[in-house]
């Protein structure tokens, strides 16, 4: 790799706060030509903060970014676009009513006389979807996409102007290792055209396979920037949380491994989403389901908790079978679900802490059908000590929290109706390594209490030293199992890769 | 047994020398023929110098609203309420609170039900508005041997004042065995629906000779809908208003009479008989008084007679400025 | 008590509307006065308490104003087939109720946006209630004295009525599961629903239980006045205003039942004092319409530090 | 089915037809044109109200809106007192740029306000209506200078649908063919998104909202040109009817969804309901039900969308 020493961008001692938090704090970082400069840090650190800067969504409060020696303006989007800053951010942007054409060219439109050129869109497009190796219907509107389909449409819009510095905020969080490895593909690619990437994540081993140096972020404030050979995982985890994690490493056997099946799922059919699905977990065990991004894995859990209806198939706890597509029969027969997306579907976010972890359990706290707030507090108090919950105090609005603790509370909510058999689907995904840990450490005791516990996760290490067996799920229906503990990643690729391309590892 | 006048408040001090306040309510505010009303109500309170006079109505033809303002008025202790009724039902128990406070009630333009006020102002009965039109249609169309095709455009299907007038014509009607009523329409309070309903109707019957435009909206909309169609002189127009806001139709050929009494005088008079009678100079059983530039006014048992029904035409329409 | 701060704030301008009225008109203070002219915020009261709880859920009922009107209807063809008083007061809240429920079934069973549903039901429910009387009697009917006094008698009944609902609509939503289930739907329906709360079911209910309020309310209004078509025109306006105002977000997920009863009370005394000393209906209208934008003003402005905080 | 919607349309418009035609033969011929010209003002609205709706807000107050412009016009134009006899050309400019004005004083309670678009514009209506009644003191307002009616009727071209073509295409073209459009597309389909893609949410909005303004004035100037009176009630209850052709049209409540094509048509049918109900022998009894009648057809239109649209994605959130 060419390392001129002229850096291309210049971030000069940039701060930035709301209300009284820091969000940034007299940063300074330069980005090299042709690098991929990795950006870590917990939730919360500051990262997507300063990619708003760089961008020009948000002007910093003080500071200074020059591009090849010339200033940026604060706050122009359109300058920093002019300057060769292309963006993939951490939350959606996609419009899905708009078409695919639209969605790449909205805000930055091609005109002729002053109307849209929709055919000379329509050829870049082309161009740009060739380029990145995948094809999609211009005109198909980008809700009838799959996720991963969208997370590509996204890096076609940033791919779209010739860019300089490519940012990427979490590219990966909701995509698997199909996806992933195209995207890591693609890095390299632009890397080896001389484009120069900052890359955000928290998968560790993302950061290790790609970056050529790495910035470290703790509570706003620069902690360093390193070159990745200087560095091992454990050091970079000690930078980012400044304290020693027990980061879960190995599979732990389990003690208490019971014969008592809990659930048992037998010939689940949903047409066009999943087919013939049987498997039963046991009370102690965790089972995990791999499988690459539209596997039908959250539809499967949707199914299990009644949110959507199925076809054909039966769903039994302790022996007795749950009415189909009813979310209150499945909960009062003893299942709960932390949903993949947590926002949305997991938390009200602008309710309390409290609220939300009551949200639940309503009926255990009511006294001649009036909700009991003495009873109420007591209980999220001993929630939110038990989860570890770090917050000033349980009135405050879930909103504020940050992700890992806000999953916490998803977690605590579903635990405090002691369920029997508990579902969770991605639950780390955005979630920093040491809340992700003691995440873990959660799911793990809680299994041993008892619980069976079934678990859908895209990240193949979690996947691989969490589960106690693994179910590995291929367009809808199960590939094979494999035993948690010995199986390696490349067992569950072979098993997730539907036939005709499992070749590739 | 409505009358209360006698119900005088203990304070029997001379009349005319004490002011007195005059609540005017008319069926809805901001309508020509209301306005004009007004005006007249407002020369005859200048005239009489000892009355003071307020006017306020709902801006719908709302008679709920009218309860309300009655009850108001009621409590702020004006001294005779005259209202034009919108529904003698619903205003029923305001009025009599009213009365039952010593405020002097009585109705004009639309009256309420009897025991409820003392005298209505009348300029017309709801038999001789609802004949009137059809006489004045026959009679345009050619006599009492009249043919053709009629239809009515009526405000909304509950509009008690127009309901009323709807079965006097139907009835009048039957005395010209060759006008046939061919329907009835409801386009509400629409100006825009009133316009439509009427273009189709004309469309729908090609042997229509004449519509009954009967409410505010409904009139100009027939008005025009005739005129925009180009049949002018082959269908004729005609309902209730106020002479100004026709004139553009009578001058043009769609509407040939328009049917109505002096509103301005309506006013005048009712303001007239509302002081006479707070001050007891018009009892009950009186037959005639004296009402300011009007002269002498008949009274029948608890009616107080305007006078007979105006047409206007195009001979007559320019001497009249209301 | 910060927690009840906007509250103040409505008590403050309530406060302000009496001193203008203690200069300009000290009559309109009068104990008499204020009884009287009371007469007219029950049945404004009555519908704003289901108003709210279907505001709080981010939806919106545009059809209670005709609703009122076909069930006053129906109370006026039930006393003109001379039936008891108890039967055509149960007739009344069986066509509000039935009303109601056609509101909540589309709204939570067949997932039709509120506004459309209503929208729609805004003009079906009057068409019927002018359809029916004009059709049926003509006019509309003087009620019968077992109604009457109901409403007019010396027993106060409607208001004890309406005071007794209030307290248990608030308790409802304070105290109750339903009520915080309400609140989860205002605030993020999917998230609710994926906690178990029974969405379609208290959807439905409220809609259901606000129609059920438009009888009672025709019920008032039939005996104050008649029971006619006309029952409850434009009403909704001023229901969904007095909610507003009373700091109910109408994005969902906020609101009290004390902030809607200022409400109410702000928007009555408001409109009476303009009415009474102006003596001008369209004064009033550009007063309400002014007041009800100032009023969301203010409380974005001078209550919501963080847009986000409720 | 992408044009599902404009297809069921049609149908309905072709079905309604023929039921007229049953009654009267030659239907079609002679009130194609009459319906189209009466429904120009909620179709030149509806084109605004659409947009609006679009980036995800709401407009309300057009029906007040429409009736205290075409009340300043009248009284700006009318030959007879209170009316000032200004020539029209000289007043209509002058309407339309209140009427943008007051679209763009909405636009800015939203957007820089914050307050939700449904409570201001309901606001709006209300104090407007009380405006419009001030404003108008006495009664009808009539007596219209020629050059002004022949905006509605005088000449042989109806000049009033060709000009409202020439909106609807404007506006179409807009949708379609600018990037102005697209961006309100964009800004009601997902916000943060389009503030990242660098579109000023308040630039957009601002924008629909004077614009619906601007129609409106529009629309009351047509109004008054082709009634030639205006009266206190003139515009009340047109806001409910406008909202009502835009969502029928398939315009999403929730904004960023849907064409300009299922509006106009939407607006054709509801306009040509009333015609039809009229061509058809109802009676005088059943007469008095039509209100009744334009309601649950209404109700069925906004939601049996709901059923076949729920059929199509299989019920799943
Ligand atoms: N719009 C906002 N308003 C208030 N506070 C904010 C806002 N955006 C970010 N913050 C705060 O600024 C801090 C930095 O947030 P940022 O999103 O940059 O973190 P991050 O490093 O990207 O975290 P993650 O890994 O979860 O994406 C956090 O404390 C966050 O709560
Ligand atoms: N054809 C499609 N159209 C629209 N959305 C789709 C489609 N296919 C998949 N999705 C969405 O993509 C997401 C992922 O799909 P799915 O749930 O089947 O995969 P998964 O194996 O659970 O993946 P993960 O949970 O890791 O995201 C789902 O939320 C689903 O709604
Ligand atoms: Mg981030
Ligand atoms: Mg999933």
């Amino acid at each position: 790799m060419n390392r001129t020493p002229d850096p291309i961008i210049t971030i000069e001692s940039v701060s930035k706060s709301y209300g009284g938090v820091e969000a940034l704090s007299e940063i300074c970082v330069d980005i090299l030509p042709g690098e991929v400069h990795g950006l870590c840090g917990e939730n919360g650190a500051g990262k997507s903060t300063l990619i708003k800067c760089l961008t020009g969504v948000i002007p910093p409060e003080t500071g200074k970014i020059t591009v090849d020696g010339t200033p940026l303006r604060h706050g122009d989007i359109h300058a920093a676009e002019l300057a060769g800053i292309a963006v993939i951010y951490q939350e959606s942007t996609a419009f899905l009513d708009l078409d695919l054409v639209d969605n790449l060219f909205v805000g930055r439109e091609i005109k002729k006389f002053g109307w849209l050129d929709r055919r000379a869109m329509e050829k870049r497009a082309l161009a740009v979807m060739q380029r990145l190796d995948f094809t999609l219907d211009l005109h198909t509107p980008l809700r009838e996409f799959s996720i991963a389909q969208r997370q590509m449409v996204e890096m076609a819009r940033a791919c779209l102007r010739d860019c300089r510095l490519l940012i990427m905020d979490e590219p990966t969080a909701s995509l698997s290792s199909r996806e992933t490895k195209t995207l890591l593909g693609l890095v390299t690619q632009l890397r080896a055209a001389g484009v120069s990437v900052l890359y955000v994540s928290h998968r560790l081993e993302e950061i290790f396979q790609l970056c050529d140096r790495v910035t470290v972020f703790r509570d706003g404030k620069l902690v360093a920037t390193t070159p990745i050979e200087q560095l091992n995982r454990d050091q970079l985890i000690g930078q980012m949380v400044g304290r020693e994690v027990d980061v879960l490493t190995r599979h732990k056997e389990h003690t208490e491994r019971t014969d008592k099946i809990r659930a048992k799922i037998t010939g689940l059919c949903s047409r066009g989403r999943f087919s013939k699905i049987s498997f039963e977990v046991r009370s102690g065990e965790i089972l995990g389901i791999g499988g690459l991004v539209g596997a039908g894995r959250s539809e499967l859990a949707r199914a299990i908790f009644g949110v959507d209806r199925y076809d054909d198939g039966e769903i039994q706890i302790d022996g007795i079978t749950l009415k189909k597509g009813s979310i209150q029969s499945a909960i009062e027969a003893g299942i709960a679900m932390v949903p993949e997306d947590r926002q949305h579907q997991g938390l009200i976010l602008p309710m309390s802490v409290s609220e939300n972890l009551s949200l639940t359990i309503l009926a255990e706290l009511t006294k001649y059908r009036l909700l009991h707030h003495d009873r109420e507090a007591e209980r999220v108090q001993s929630l939110m000590q038990h989860l570890a919950v770090k917050a000033a105090n349980a009135k405050m609005e879930a909103a504020s929290l940050s992700g890992g603790n806000q999953q916490k509370v998803v977690l605590g909510k579903w635990l405090a109706t002691k369920p029997k058999l508990l579902i969770l689907d991605e639950p780390t995904r955005g979630v920093d390594v040491a809340a992700k840990a003691e995440i873990h450490r959660l799911i793990r005791d809680l299994t041993e209490a008892g619980m069976a516990t079934l678990i859908m996760t895209s990240d193949l290490p979690e996947l691989i030293t969490l589960s106690d067996r693994i179910e590995v799920m291929c367009e809808g229906e199960i590939a094979g199992q494999l035993e948690g503990g010995t199986a390696t990643e490349e067992q569950v690729m072979r098993l997730a890769f539907p036939r005709g391309e499992a070749q590739r590892t | 047994s409505g009358s209360d006048s006698e119900r005088d408040d203990g304070t029997s001090t001379r009349p005319n020398s004490d002011r007195i306040t005059i609540a005017l309510l008319p069926k809805l505010k901001g309508i020509a023929y209301f306005t004009s009303c007004a005006e007249g109500a407002q020369q005859a309170a200048d005239e009489l110098d000892n009355v003071e006079l307020i006017y306020n109505g709902p801006t719908t033809a709302s008679a709920d609203k009218q309860a309300q303002m009655i009850d108001k008025w009621r409590l702020q202790g004006v001294d005779v309420i005259a209202v034009a009724a919108n529904d003698p039902a619903v205003l029923s128990e305001s009025l009599k609170k009213a009365q039952d406070a010593g405020i002097t009630v009585i109705t004009w333009d639309a009256d309420a039900q009897a025991e409820d006020r003392s005298f209505f102002v009348n300029q017309a009965t709801a038999e001789a508005i609802g004949g009137g039109m059809v006489d004045t249609m026959a009679n345009d169309l050619g006599g009492p041997d009249a043919v053709g095709e009629v239809a009515i455009i009526s405000a909304t299907a509950t509009a008690a004042n127009q309901n009323e007038w709807m079965k006097h014509m139907e009835t009048r009607l039957q005395s010209y065995p060759n006008l046939k009523l061919v329907a009835t329409k409801f386009p509400g309070e629409d100006q825009n629906a009133a316009f439509q309903d009427s273009q189709d109707l004309i469309k729908k019957h090609p042997n229509l000779k004449g519509i009954f435009g009967i409410s505010s909206v409904s009139f100009p909309g027939a008005a025009e809908a005739v005129k925009q169609a180009g049949k002018t002189g082959e269908i004729l127009v005609t309902g209730l208003s106020t002479p100004n806001d026709m004139q553009p139709y009578v001058k043009g050929g769609e509407v040939k009479t328009v049917v109505l009494w002096n509103t301005q005088d309506l006013g005048y008079l009712t303001v007239y008989a509302a002081a006479a009678i707070r001050s007891g100079e018009l009892q009950p059983g009186a037959t005639e008084f004296t009402a300011g530039r009007l002269g002498k006014k008949q009274v029948s048992g608890d009616q107080i007679l305007l006078g007979d029904i105006l047409l206007f035409t195009t001979e007559n329409i320019d001497q009249f400025d209301f | 008590m910060k927690k009840f701060a906007y509250e103040l704030f409505l008590l403050g301008l309530i406060g302000v509307v009496f001193a203008i009225a203690a200069i300009l008109d000290p009559r309109f203070l009068s104990k008499n006065v204020q009884l009287e002219l009371s007469s007219e915020i029950w049945e404004l009261g009555l519908l704003t308490l289901g108003m709210t709880l279907v505001i709080i859920t981010a939806g919106i009922d545009l059809s209670v104003g005709s609703a009122m009107g076909l069930c006053s209807v129906s109370l006026g063809l039930c006393m003109h087939a001379n039936l008891p008083t108890w039967l055509c007061a149960l007739a009344c809240l069986v066509t509000g109720l039935t009303a109601g429920a056609l509101n909540g079934s589309l709204v939570a069973f067949m997932k039709v946006h509120p506004l459309l549903v209503t929208l729609a039901t805004y003009g079906m429910y009057r068409g019927f209630a002018e359809g029916l009387q004009s059709a049926t009697t003509n006019a509309p009917v003087d009620a019968s004295e077992g109604i009457k006094s109901l409403a007019a008698g010396t027993f106060p009944l409607v208001p004890l009525l309406f005071a007794a609902l209030t307290v248990w609509t608030a308790i409802l939503l304070g105290r109750t599961a339903a009520g915080r289930g309400l609140y989860a739907i205002g605030h993020n329906e999917e998230a609710a629903r994926f906690s178990g709360i029974p969405i379609a079911k208290l959807k439905f209910w409220i809609y259901t239980y606000t129609g059920l309020l438009a009888g009672l309310a025709a019920i008032s209004y039939s005996a104050r006045r008649s029971a006619t078509a006309e029952a409850g025109m434009v009403i909704e306006l001023d229901v969904i205003s007095a909610v507003v105002i009373g700091g109910t977000s109408i994005e969902g997920g906020r609101g009290r039942i004390a902030g809607t009863l200022l409400g109410v009370l702000l928007i009555h005394e408001t409109r009476q004092f303009v009415d009474w000393y102006w003596q001008r209906s369209e004064l009033t209208l550009i007063v309400i319409g002014t007041l009800l934008i100032l009023a969301v003003l203010g409380h974005r402005f001078l209550f919501a530090q963080n847009p986000k905080t409720r | 089915m992408k044009y599902r919607r404009e297809a069921s349309l049609l149908i309905l418009v072709a079905v309604l037809s023929l039921l007229a035609t049953l009654f009267d033969g030659s239907f079609v011929r002679d009130n194609t044109l009459d319906i189209l010209i009466n429904s120009i003002p909620t179709m030149i609205i509806s084109c605004g109200v659409m947009l609006v709706i679009i980036t995800g807000e709401i407009d309300i107050s057009v029906g007040s809106l429409l009736g205290l412009l075409a009340a300043i016009l009248a009284l700006l134009c009318s030959t007879v007192s209170p009316g000032l006899g200004i020539h029209p050309y000289l007043a209509i400019p002058i309407v339309l740029t209140i009427g943008t004005l007051i679209g763009l004083g909405t636009g800015c309670l939203v957007v820089y306000g914050r307050v939700p678009s449904i409570i201001a514009t309901l606001g709006l209506l209300i104090a407007l209506d009380g405006a419009q009644d001030w404003l108008m003191g006495g009664g009808d307002i009539k007596h219209f200078p020629q050059q002004l009616r022949n905006l509605g009727t005088g000449t042989k071209l109806p000049i009033n649908l060709i000009f409202t073509i020439l909106v609807v295409v404007a506006t179409g073209l807009l949708c379609r063919k600018t990037a102005l459009g697209r961006r309100i597309y964009a800004v009601g389909s997902n916000r943060s998104a389009a503030r990242l893609a660098g579109i000023s949410e308040a630039k957009i909005k601002l924008f629909v909202f004077a614009l619906t303004g601007l129609l409106t004035a529009m629309a009351a100037t047509l109004w008054v040109a082709k009634l030639g009176n205006v009266s206190t009630s003139t515009g009340a209850g047109l806001e409910l009817k406008v909202v009502t052709c835009v969502v029928v049209g398939g315009i999403a409540i929730r904004g960023g969804r849907g064409r300009l094509l299922g509006v106009v048509l939407a607006v054709i049918l509801i306009t040509m309901i009333r015609t039809v109900l009229n061509f058809m022998d109802l009676g005088s009894e059943a007469v008095k039900w039509q209100r009744a009648i334009e309601g649950v057809m209404i109700l069925v239109a906004v939601t049996s969308d709901h059923f076949s649209q729920r059929q199509q994605s299989g019920g799943s959130s």
